[in-house]
């Protein structure tokens, strides 16, 4: 049996590799991608601890994750047809009307 | 084990590819990679329906969303001239590798063993049960929130045709 | 009877919402009609209640009519509540019957006037006030009335809006009467938080108990209210409104500004008298103040040429005498003369106003003369007003100044500087009052051709009313003969109960040590001198009229201060007004703009200069706000894994 | 019926404001009537009261206590004395006014600026009912927000400075009132175990003397920002300015009643102590407000600022009255209120018919108005009287009733106050005289057209008012006086129990000592 951590561990490493994705990347869609990466390591970290503490709970909640996930795919992905219909890019840079 | 380090392996590869590819078309074929990889894992973990479930919508619903869009708006190898925020890139990696120092730090500690469970665990009657009887209620307000999604996804993506 | 008291005040109030409600709907002539049909069924009433009044015991001639609850507060108790006693019923019969004759005066008067119905209107309203005010029968109430009229007089002396100089009069006559109406509320709480009431009965008998004589606030209150005296019946230093007030028309000239509203401060210190007996510093102070403007006044007027003008200062001059009659505790002789002046000087102002409308409205007498055979009617009743004013033996201005003289210098409270200052001025009164006369209706014509094709008689409706006025200013003083010339001072008997609340008002007959032959002798010094001025001015201004000229030229320093009014205007705009007006632009632009406002605005500046600062940091780059946050997780994760 | 009056009174122009919410928004006519409509009805609804309501019972009345947040104590508490009476009367009878005023004088979104008229009728109702501090505090901020848009989208020139001036002024002062609220909360469960915001349980709660000191500045800091009391006056030229016509009505008429009905439903019988410390400072910046509002409104340009300032000066007068602390100064001052929202409101109205017609509020710009519009300056000239306080109007009932109360409170200030009935004599008839008086020199005021039927009908309930208050002011005294007296008893017993246990205190601690009893300041 492979033990917890092992599977903490690559949750916190598929994580980070999230995070570093949606700031470094300038496209927005790699950048949506590194937030679908972000979630599923959540989720991965969530099904060993509900296997480690055998609650299907953590099942269910990954199970509801998904479905948030495909929610905020939709959206996302329709706010950036939306975007790119107004300003030809999907550069993240472009959009920066957001201050002062 | 070796199940185990093959996947995990695979996984993180892929995710790194996939930050990595200047293509996004490559990149979304890198995150489904990455998410068989994972599927793998639940399987290992006994989550059976939830690894079924997420090759089948993850990878083939969520995923082909991604690469619609992708193809529709036709961005290929997206050059997006010079960086006007220089800082960002090495300041992204050094927090991210950070932030991954100190969750590790953290997952150090937690306990080792797994002792062996029900082979009932993870199936799908067994979790459909739970859905439908203690986590009814946000099960069917995830209705809801998919509903309204779609209803969003839709205007915002007609808006302007 | 005494039930329709209220009617009095109330028909004029009556025509006046009448005829301001549906001005523009009914003729002018049915406008005309009820405007005057008020006064006189007010005038009719008030015969009818003298009369009633005179039925009644002396001790009870006193009626009180309440009509309703006005301010109920605590022990504060204001009616709407009408007195009617001798004072009073004096009062109304003059102020109703000089404003009856007034109005119907005046239809002939404005005939041509295109606002004729708003200033019948106004005078209406006036009536009310006038007539509110006498037959109050607590001070605040009076004070309606008091301020009514004021407000009146505003409007009236601005009744030719159009011309500034009218409407600048109208300001300053309501802004100084102000002043007054200031002193005369502070004069009242003084007494209503001593005395606990403001109802002139109840005050009389609760005054001597609760103040001591000479006491500082019953000084201080009779001060203050004889400030607002001042004010209304313009005497120093609150005088100045009223030669401006000659803007408005005669007949408001005659009516308010010498007949009746003016002359509202010298009734109510003969209402308040057993107050003002308590205070013999105020007495003092008012017939000193009195005294100095009779004198003054007629000093001005000596050298004034705008008809009107010279009306008007010897208004102020008169009005000097009543106050000093009332500051000698000589309350009946005051109100005496007041009637008898009302008589005399609604006479001359409708006189001057006859002879301003066939002059066609020119108004300087150096452009008059020879008037005499053009307008005979006018003439020979303005002849009777003057030998009244100038104090002719037989005419009543002889008897009630003669009075007042004789009371100045024999009262406990007068002295001789009084009656020297008052014969002084009896004679600087003849010399203007025939120096007008001679120079409006003798001599040569001075005025020019167009003026002399219009000059006419005024028509009947102005003439009878002045007819009348003669004949009453000429018998009017025979109702107080004084006792040393065979009559029996009816009047002052008359208005005793009033006079005697105190118990002070006897003082004002009963101090005898001066003999009947001093009372003889001082009244024939009085009786030559002035016709020796008479034949004074007879000699300037008729036979002589060059030697005018040079007296003038030799006399030029006194002239020009007293054709300037001793610049009390000019002192008054520099000392008060300017720095008022500069000291409020001050305050607008350095105090609340700079200051006030600065702050407020100065504060709001620094909190937008420190957001301006942490603003750019908003940069708008979604990547950049990612880092930061991405800076900020690993910090808190950092602090939570560190603890 | 009783129970219920109030909240249906309070809540009628909120569901007016639902109601327009449906009507689209190009139908003009519609929404006029139906904001008309409820507007009178709530009128209606408060005339019912008047009714309904006890003149000799003291205390509150139409009372109705439902818990809403019970852990927390606060409860939808309503009830209403004869000084919130009257000042319901006044804000239903006004805002009929403002409505009707405002037929012509809107230019766009008529449904957005009713809608906000009648939402902040609701809000300035609920202050006036609520007997919870926290559902005063809700109504109390509820208001800030529609007369933000009143001014901020309705307004002139300068609306957005003047819009955000008025609500950061306010917003200010309320937040300290907001924390002195939650001090009373935390002290009340302190002294009591129990939680409560509710004004009954409050009042009369024994707090140290440094203790009232503090809140009352609080609290007070807020109303004086409302009333305004010099100097937090700055926000009101500018509002005023540049709020529309049924604006400025409603800010004169009501919003700024409400800093001085705070002062007396809350201040005073909350910290009684505190309020006799603080008499001499109020009064002299009350008559400091009197006299600077009059100087200044002398020089005003613009009619509508030279208005304002003679409010601050009229709101001096009714400080001055509250402070005096007899039944004299406090009932003219509450009469004052009245006064005031009816003869301002009125000039308010009258500057917008004008304005209507040329545009324009300076006064170099008009002159011989008299001659062309000589309905509308009788109207003005009524109006003006009553705002000089001639007697024979309301004002003077008003002015003469705070000055006669004020000169037994200190000699000093009353002679002040009333040299400001001069100064308002100068700078109305000044400003009377420029505007209507001799010969019309600007050639734009040649076709000025006279008042019509709606601005008559407008015009004539204000002057009825105005000679009814002045002439048989009755009625209203009666109604105020249970109330008045019940506050100055509250005011006063909660001084002399303060000074009996301070006395207590003081004999307990230096029992051994012959100390003097305590100096407390006299009035």
């Amino acid at each position: 049996m492979v033990p917890l951590d092992y599977y903490i561990i690559l949750s916190a490493f598929l994580f980070a590799v999230g995070v570093v994705g949606v700031i470094v990347s300038r496209n927005l869609i790699v950048m949506f991608m590194g937030v679908e990466i972000m979630l599923n390591a959540a989720n991965l970290a969530l099904m060993a601890f509900s296997r480690h503490l055998k609650l299907m709970d953590g099942q269910v909640l990954v199970f509801l994750v998904m479905t948030l996930a495909a929610a905020e795919a939709a959206v996302g992905l329709a706010i950036i047809i939306a975007v790119f219909r107004g300003r030809e890019s999907v550069n993240a840079d472009h959009l920066n009307l957001m201050k002062w | 084990m070796l199940l185990f380090v093959v996947a995990a392996i695979i996984a993180l590869a892929a995710a790194v590819m996939v930050i990595t590819v200047r293509n996004p078309v490559a990149s979304v074929l890198y995150l489904i990679i990455s998410l068989l990889a994972q599927s793998v894992l639940y399987i290992q973990l006994s989550g059976l329906f939830v690894a079924a479930f997420l090759v089948l919508i993850y990878g083939g619903a969520i995923l082909v969303l991604f690469l619609f869009v992708i193809m529709m708006l036709n961005i290929r190898y997206a050059d997006f001239g010079p960086d006007m925020l220089k800082a960002v890139k090495p300041w992204g990696w050094i927090f991210g590798l950070v932030l991954l120092a100190e969750m590790v730090w953290v997952s150090m500690g937690v306990s080792t063993r797994m002792s062996a469970v029900d082979p009932a665990f993870g199936s799908v009657p067994a979790v459909a049960m739970l859905l439908y009887t203690k986590y009814v209620y946000p099960f069917e307000l995830t209705s809801i929130l998919l509903l309204a999604a779609i209803v969003g996804a839709v205007v915002m993506a007609k808006r302007g045709m | 009877m005494f039930d329709y008291l209220y009617l009095v005040p109330l028909l004029p109030l009556a025509t006046f919402i009448i005829n301001g409600l549906f001005r523009t709907r009914l003729s002018k002539g049915v406008v005309q009609g009820l405007a005057v049909a008020a006064p006189g069924l007010s005038f009719a009433l008030s015969v009818a209640l003298f009369f009633g009044l005179l039925g009644l015991n002396p001790a009870h001639r006193s009626v009180e009519q309440v009509l309703f609850a006005w301010i109920p507060i605590g022990n504060l108790q204001l009616d709407i509540a009408f007195l009617l006693d001798p004072l009073s019923s004096v009062m109304i019969m003059v102020v109703s019957g000089v404003g009856f004759l007034i109005h119907v005066y005046s239809i002939g008067y404005m005939a041509h006037d295109p606002g004729v119905k708003r200033f019948f209107i106004y005078m209406n309203l006036f009536m009310f006030s006038m007539l509110t005010l006498v037959l109050a029968n607590n001070l605040i109430l009076l004070f309606i009335g008091w301020e009514g009229v004021g407000l009146c007089s505003y409007l009236l002396i601005s009744f030719w809006f159009t011309k500034k100089s009218a409407t600048d009069a109208g300001n300053k006559a309501f802004i100084v009467n102000r002043i007054g109406d200031f002193g005369f509320l502070l004069g009242g709480f003084i007494i209503f938080w001593a005395a606990g009431t403001l109802q002139f009965n109840e005050l009389a008998t609760r005054a001597p108990h609760v103040f001591t004589i000479g006491g500082g606030a019953i000084t201080a209150a009779t001060l203050l209210l004889f400030l607002g005296a001042t004010g209304k019946s313009a005497q120093i230093p609150l005088y100045i409104w009223l030669p401006d007030a000659m803007e408005g028309p005669t007949p408001v000239s005659a009516l308010i500004h010498a007949a009746t509203m003016v002359t509202a401060g010298v009734y109510m210190l003969a209402r308040l008298n057993f107050l003002f007996i308590l205070a013999p510093t105020s007495m003092l102070v008012v017939a000193i103040v009195g005294c100095a403007t009779a004198f003054v006044a007629a000093t001005i007027g000596l050298a004034q040429n705008d008809i009107k003008r010279v009306l008007a200062y010897s208004t102020i001059s008169q009005l000097g005498y009543m106050i000093m009659a009332c500051g000698v505790a000589a309350f009946a002789a005051g109100i005496f003369h007041l009637m008898t002046h009302a008589f005399f000087k609604a006479l001359l102002f409708l006189g001057s106003g006859s002879v301003i409308h066939a002059m066609s409205d020119e108004q300087d007498m150096r452009k008059m003369g020879g008037l005499k055979k053009q307008l005979p009617v006018t003439y020979v009743t303005f002849l009777m007003a003057t030998l009244a004013i100038s104090g002719i033996p037989l005419f009543s201005g002889f008897f009630s100044k003669d009075e007042i003289l004789w009371k100045s210098f024999s009262s406990g409270h007068g002295s001789i500087i009084f009656w020297i200052v008052g014969v002084i001025t009896a004679m600087l009164t003849a010399f203007y009052m025939f120096r007008l006369l001679y120079m409006t209706f003798f001599g040569q014509p001075r005025y020019d051709k167009h003026t002399a094709e219009h000059l006419h008689e005024s028509p009947k409706v102005m003439t009878v009313p002045l007819v009348i006025l003669a004949i009453l200013s000429v018998i009017g003083g025979w109702i107080g003969l004084p006792h040393s010339l065979g009559g029996g001072a009816w009047f002052e008997k008359f208005l005793e109960p009033v006079m005697t609340h105190a118990g002070g008002g006897g003082e004002a007959v009963a101090v005898h040590h001066a003999s009947v032959s001093t009372e003889y002798l001082l009244m024939a010094i009085t009786v030559v001198l002035v016709l020796v001025f008479i034949y004074i001015a007879y000699y300037l201004y008729v036979k002589n009229t060059a030697k005018a000229g040079s007296l003038r030229q030799s006399l030029s320093g006194v002239h020009k201060m007293i054709y300037n009014k001793y610049w009390v205007d000019e002192f008054y705009w520099a000392i008060i007004v300017r720095p008022v007006v500069n000291g409020a632009i001050f305050l607008w632009k350095v105090a609340d703009v700079l200051i006030i406002d600065g702050i407020a605005n100065g504060l709001a500046r620094l909190v937008g200069d420190i957001s301006e600062t942490f603003r750019r940091a908003q940069n708008g780059y979604l990547r950049a706000y990612l880092t930061i946050f991405l800076i900020g997780a690993v910090v808190v994760i950092g602090f939570l894994v560190v603890r | 019926m009783d129970t219920w009056i109030l909240t249906i009174t309070t809540f009628l122009p909120l569901a007016g404001t639902l109601f327009l919410l449906l009507i689209p928004k190009d139908h003009h006519q519609s929404i006029r009537h139906s904001a008309l409509f409820f507007a009178l009805l709530a009128f209606a609804a408060s005339i019912c009261l008047v009714f309904r309501f006890d003149t000799v019972a003291t205390g509150m009345q139409f009372e109705v206590m439902v818990p809403w947040v019970a852990d927390l104590g606060i409860s939808y508490h309503l009830g209403i004395d004869g000084i919130s009476l009257l000042l319901i009367l006044l804000t239903t009878f006004l805002n009929v006014i403002a409505v009707l005023s405002t037929f012509r004088a809107v230019q766009h979104s008529y449904k957005g600026f009713y809608a906000s008229l009648l939402l902040l009728e609701t809000g300035i109702l609920g202050v006036f009912v609520s007997l919870d501090l926290f559902l005063f505090y809700v109504f109390w901020e509820v208001m800030l927000i529609p007369m933000y848009f009143l001014i901020g989208i309705w307004g002139g020139q300068r609306r957005v400075y003047a819009a955000i001036k008025f609500v950061l002024f306010t917003m200010v002062g309320s937040l300290l009132m907001l924390v002195a609220i939650l001090v009373l909360f935390f002290q009340y469960h302190s002294l009591h175990g129990v939680y409560t915001f509710d004004l009954m349980s409050i009042t009369g709660m024994p707090l140290s003397r440094d203790m009232q000191l503090w809140l009352f500045a609080a609290f007070a800091l807020a109303f004086a920002i409302k009333v305004p009391m010099w100097p937090f006056h700055t926000w009101l030229p500018d509002a005023h300015v540049e709020a529309p016509t049924a604006g400025s009505v409603i800010l004169a008429g009501v919003l700024l009643k409400l800093g001085a009905y705070g002062f007396l439903r809350f201040c005073l019988p909350i910290f009684p102590v505190a309020t006799f410390a603080f008499m001499p400072l109020i009064s002299i910046l009350a008559v400091i407000g009197i006299i600077y509002g009059a100087l200044v409104a002398m020089v005003q340009k613009d009619i509508k600022s030279l208005v304002a300032f003679s409010s601050v000066s009229h709101m001096g007068f009714v400080m001055l009255g509250m402070m005096t602390m007899n039944l004299q100064g406090m009932q003219g001052s509450i009469i004052q209120m009245i006064n005031h929202g009816v003869s301002t409101g009125a000039l308010f109205i009258l500057v917008g018919m004008i304005y209507e017609r040329r545009h324009t509020r300076l006064i170099k710009e008009y002159g011989g108005i008299a001659s062309k519009m000589p309905v509308y300056a009788t109207f003005f000239m009524i109006v003006m009287l009553s705002s000089i306080g001639v007697p024979g109007t309301n004002g003077f009932v008003g002015e003469f009733t705070i000055l006669l109360g004020a000169w037994s409170y200190h000699k000093v200030y009353a002679i002040l106050g009333a040299s400001g009935i001069i100064l308002a004599a100068c700078y109305m008839l000044w400003m009377y005289q420029r505007v209507f008086y001799g010969k019309v020199t600007n050639p734009a005021n040649e076709k000025l057209i006279d008042l019509d039927l709606r601005e008559k009908i407008i015009l004539v309930p204000v002057v009825i008012m105005i000679f009814w208050i002045g002439i048989y002011p009755k009625p209203f005294f009666r109604i105020l006086e249970p109330s008045a007296r019940t506050i100055i008893e509250q005011v006063e017993r909660g001084r002399s129990q303060f000074e009996m246990q301070q006395r207590g205190r003081i004999q307990e601690t230096s029992a051994t000592e012959t100390a003097a009893p305590s100096v407390m300041e006299d009035r």
